[in-house]
């Protein structure tokens, strides 16, 4: 993206990291419920850069019919990226990428969705990633939970979202796109609070087992940090703003 | 694939309020709705632009690249604009490849601008015959209630006239970021599609969904500033008379002139 | 395709046309109902170098199902080129054109076809562009029309289909190859004369509304020769050379 | 996927008169059906041909333009036969990519094509391992009877024997036509192909459709003005005999020679 | 793959081919039936430097049920070159050759399968080419009657199938890969031995109708080699190793 | 789609054994199953490994060969790694474009390798910016008893560490292969890849097919020689906690370091 030092300090004397933020400081996020007319629930977040809409049709009836469970309903995820979402334009077809993270996101949701009450339905998770940065699946799993319950979908708990990694030796909460690049490991979590369950767990990059645990526990703490703001989000559109749906 | 009662009685409620002179939404018969344009909505985007018309929402990117010039047009830069409609759109949104009914509204969409000549390509040429710029405007949809034909074209017209330019130059054959460059696109004019339906006798202007899915047919006008029609299409499962047609040539210079003030203004100061 | 001199007089100060052609004149049309032992119906067109196949199957039986309509038929019309159809070979998979083409004739023969004669069914229109000049989908249109007819599908009217368009400042009929790609506008139009209505209207270019107007009516015009030649085609096959069928 | 009782009876039917001697249609057993060839039938590509094999009709439509070469083959110009069903041409044929038996088709057609050696690639070489010349006969089915394989490289090989070729030559290493120059596509020969259905005990050359849905097997063999053998494709559900396939390479010679008569005329003075 | 001379000699005075062959000798066989644990039946095949594996799975239902047949059972074939088996890695798409040869094969198998002792099923060979060699076709098409056998399929005969050709002006039998390169004729032969029938037959070069007639006859002395290792190779799983299953 | 009561009854033996400490073949819990590595299974790969876990086989054939570096990646060679579930491994196993299962195994087992850096990428230049060498790891599975990411990780490491590399040198601005030269191809570690499932409240290493249709989570887990954690993957339709995952984690360096020593061993002296 032109103009950056290849000499970035991802972490300086004092434990700040290259773009202000500290080792345990996740960056700015913003969670909003709703938004979307036609969608039976939809969330918006913004998390750093990140900007991902996310729209929840269901329960609903599937076709082809034998796609469907008699015993339960079924949850599809698909996460898709826009072509202006990113540096390079991004060719429109799916990437094997997409098609991994959707599955991955749709694995981390199952847990917390009752589907079990549904029957023979579909409920469908359409996330759109309008602008892309770091952590963006942690991002997208988190908007997806709200929208899930902005959609009335009953839920055992929402599960909230966010990255730990290691960067200049230190383990850091919410890797950025510079300390992804640039960095050790990166590795995106996501966390029922009220279940104490890890539904999404993935790593890139080499820790040791020592490194490793502390990865996994920094990752919770962001997630109750955005937890924190899922349940705003929420309460914000259906106690606060009432007469606005 | 069966047209329901209910399709059957919102179009004689429509038909009723028309021969009355309302519309369903109580606009008058050459009034578009509402359009709010956000420009700049997606910064990392060399250009942007958040559209509503009405409850119809759409988001376009503009991408701009170094990319080879087509064949026996190497002194031509590169337009493309592109139309998705996302599935959390409308319940009725299916994955997978376009639909006709997607491919024509991109086609659409991107001839009323590419024949309004809006976009310069001859002042995108990085070396001749060698490498060019190439400009993608693509379009998404977000919440459908009708009109994406218009709706879509504003988005594009809105991130274009917004969009900021790097600069290349060719180094060892290979373009080449200048840093710190960076100008706006070079655009000429600027392009305004207007959608009209026909239902029984009547022709509105910017349906909505249940006008869409109750009209006869529709045909959409792309006008430019000097009031000349740069662009057609004619669609839907009935025809137009002669005279329809003239006067829908004519509302669309008249309505198009509002719109475009609308997109003016919102492109300014970006 | 090599030889043509760049500097092309598109109208002489006698307002004879490139290919020698006076404003209001189209170019030579052949028109043939009939022609193959498989289809329900066909025809053949020769329109200026225009040679294109239609053949009609239906009504018929859709498969599968659900894609039927219980209280009409359907229409689907399928406009293709031939790889050996254009001055570069085409590539064989189905261009974004060839959809849009498919379309917009689809939605021109419409008005025409009583589809409501013939609930569950479908009518398949095949085009197949065996030599491509200017003016293609008004020449396709025009041929599926005949075919249509010659299959003994109840119609409402002919649609007849020819193009106007604005070259050196002067409205014309029937814009040929070399005239599209330096002329000024083209605009293809598609005609009901029985029922006086525009089924197909397209624009490329750049017209003031006075010869918009004018265009549009040239265009008329020039649908209503198309008709009369639409209509001998069937008369030649149905009356004159009864024992050939 | 059920064969009818309709299949049965006409399978019956012609077995019967087979054992007479005699076909549904009339013809003697080794006698192919009428071979009409309109040569010129796309003016505006490189070469054409129209064939009707009895009621099997096809076009082959050449096209000459410069090409990469393959890999390894810098020395050699590119020939590529394929063939499509177009679904005007039967009520089962489906739209979409082309089935085992289209993929089959174009394969069998361009094999008896390129093992006869027939277009002369080492010709066709503008400047070795960077540009040739790339000879592209694409053959659409416009009504079927039956026996595609036969007309279809009748067509292929009408066409190309009445290709025109243009010339190309390469400025700043791009290949570029030479204005005013025309020749005749290089060939070196005339290959044939004859099919053969099994049905029964019988042999019959060309079978048309009834014959086709008939038939226990099936062998197509191509051969060449000097009598031999050049290329083979067995197919269908059953198999032959050792003496059966050495009666159709004889049949295939002998038949073959009156059809490439005819062919050799049809292209005359085109 | 480097190294090798261009001067190849094909066929030397003694009458010894350039692998040490003499004209009526086929490369290395070697047969094995079963060998997969889910497979209903399956064989193993090096035929000179061909390495293939089959599985059949069947009788079963089809999937959808509109490709079934209420007369009889289908069989469907596929024949695959995994990406590593040929010098240059192999695009993972099926190439237009793979679904050619997979028909071939099918129709050299259906004389033999009785397939009408199972309406409305599939039975289904899968054919996976580990290492390709000349004559992969026929090592294939040996291997997969085989496989069938083994999974119980009734059958009225094993089909087997060998390659003929035509080296330095002689006829030879199997041609290997140099000899396929740089000869004048290959002919892929199946049969079946009890019933004297020829199921497969394909022919790329130049023959006479006398050489012709020999390569036919060569090919089908190859095919009773191979048929006697197809039967001890399942005499060898059936009878000495019963144990073993 | 319907979880039948066979599926129900397997998975309650499971567990039940599992309350007991037992698995249903027999297995302690940390136990994988035998491992079989044959190497150099497909002579004419330049690297190659068969590889069964259990009754889970699969084989993995490496290709070497000259391609064009990513762009800004003209430093590096290519390391790509795929997985195909062949129909013939499974009954349920269908033929077509790969489903989010199999792109998921693919994904995951590139992933291990590619995180540690086994394949030394900066060695495979041809010449910078120009042409590089790429390495395929193609993994086919032949037969399913369930836990693929161990069994197709274990046959790419094997292949990889046996394979020899050909030489490259660009002549006339191609590669160009230098004959008589093969090198082995540089690697730098030896990942393996652990995967775990959680049934119930137990964790059991390497699950066979009836335990991964029973499980209600997995994890896959790759570690270095140094007792470093490289590389993971959640997936499965429920969660862990945090002590849960912590055990894996341990489980994984130990086990592993067994496996490792069974990859060295069985890639010795090829």
């Amino acid at each position: 993206m032109g103009g950056r030092e290849s000499t970035l300090v991802l972490l300086d004397e004092k434990g700040i990291r290259c773009d202000g933020r500290k080792v345990d400081e996740p960056r700015r996020i913003m969670i909003k419920a709703g938004g979307l007319k036609n969608a039976d629930g939809s969330a918006y977040i913004e998390f750093g850069d990140n900007k991902i809409l996310v729209g929840v049709y269901g329960p609903r009836d599937v076709h082809p019919k034998h796609m469907s469970n008699t015993d339960t309903g079924i949850l599809r995820v698909r996460y898709h990226m826009e072509p202006f979402s990113v540096s390079e334009r991004k060719n429109p077809a799916p990437s094997r990428r997409e098609i991994e993270i959707s599955k991955v996101i749709k694995e981390a949701l199952l847990p917390a969705v009752m589907l079990e009450k549904f029957p023979r339905t579909a409920v469908d998770v359409f996330i759109e990633v309008l602008q892309a940065d770091g952590g963006s699946r942690c991002a997208a799993l988190s908007a997806a939970s709200v929208a899930l319950a902005d959609a009335g979908i009953p839920m055992r708990d929402l599960v909230a979202s966010c990255a730990a990694g290691k960067v200049a030796d230190t383990i850091v909460l919410d890797v950025n796109n510079e300390e992804d690049q640039a960095g050790q490991a990166d590795m995106p979590v996501g966390y029922m609070p009220q279940l104490k369950k890890i539904t999404l767990l993935q790593l890139d990059g080499v820790l040791s087992p020592e490194e490793f645990k502390k990865c996994v526990e920094t990752g919770v703490k962001g997630c109750e940090i955005v937890y924190e703001l899922q349940k705003k989000a929420l309460t914000d559109k259906y106690f606060q703003n009432r007469g606005d749906q | 694939m069966t047209t329901t009662v209910i399709d059957d009685l919102r179009r004689s409620q429509i038909l009723e309020l028309l021969d009355q002179g309302k519309r369903i939404d109580g606009r008058a018969l050459d009034e578009p709705r509402k359009l709010t344009v956000e420009v700049d909505a997606i910064p990392k985007a060399n250009g942007s632009a958040r559209v509503r018309l009405g409850d119809t929402e759409v988001i376009c990117g503009v991408k701009i690249q170094p990319d080879r010039p087509f064949p026996d047009m190497g002194d031509k830069g590169i337009f493309i604009c592109t139309a998705e409609l996302l599935p959390l759109s409308h319940p009725s949104v299916e994955t997978g490849p376009p639909n006709p009914d997607v491919i024509e509204l991109a086609r659409v969409v991107d001839r009323g601008i590419r024949e309004s000549h809006m976009v310069d390509v001859s002042q995108l040429v990085i070396e001749k015959n060698k490498s060019v710029v190439g400009v993608f405007a693509d379009i998404v949809v977000v919440d459908y209630d009708g009109n994406l034909f218009d709706a879509c074209s504003y988005a594009a017209t809105a991130a274009l006239l917004t969009s900021k330019m790097p600069k290349w130059e060719m180094k060892d054959d290979v373009p080449t970021l200048v840093e710190g460059i960076e100008l706006d696109l070079p655009t000429t004019t600027i392009p305004v599609s207007i959608t009209m339906a026909k239902i029984g006798n009547h022709i509105v202007v910017d349906p909505n969904s249940d006008e869409w899915d109750s009209m006869d047919s529709r045909i959409t006008i792309t006008t430019d500033p000097d009031g000349n029609i740069v662009a057609m299409q004619k669609g839907g499962n009935d025809g137009f008379t002669i005279d329809e047609i003239i006067k829908c040539g004519d509302l669309s210079i008249k309505v198009g002139a509002q719109i475009r003030e609308n997109l003016k203004q919102a492109s300014k100061g970006s």
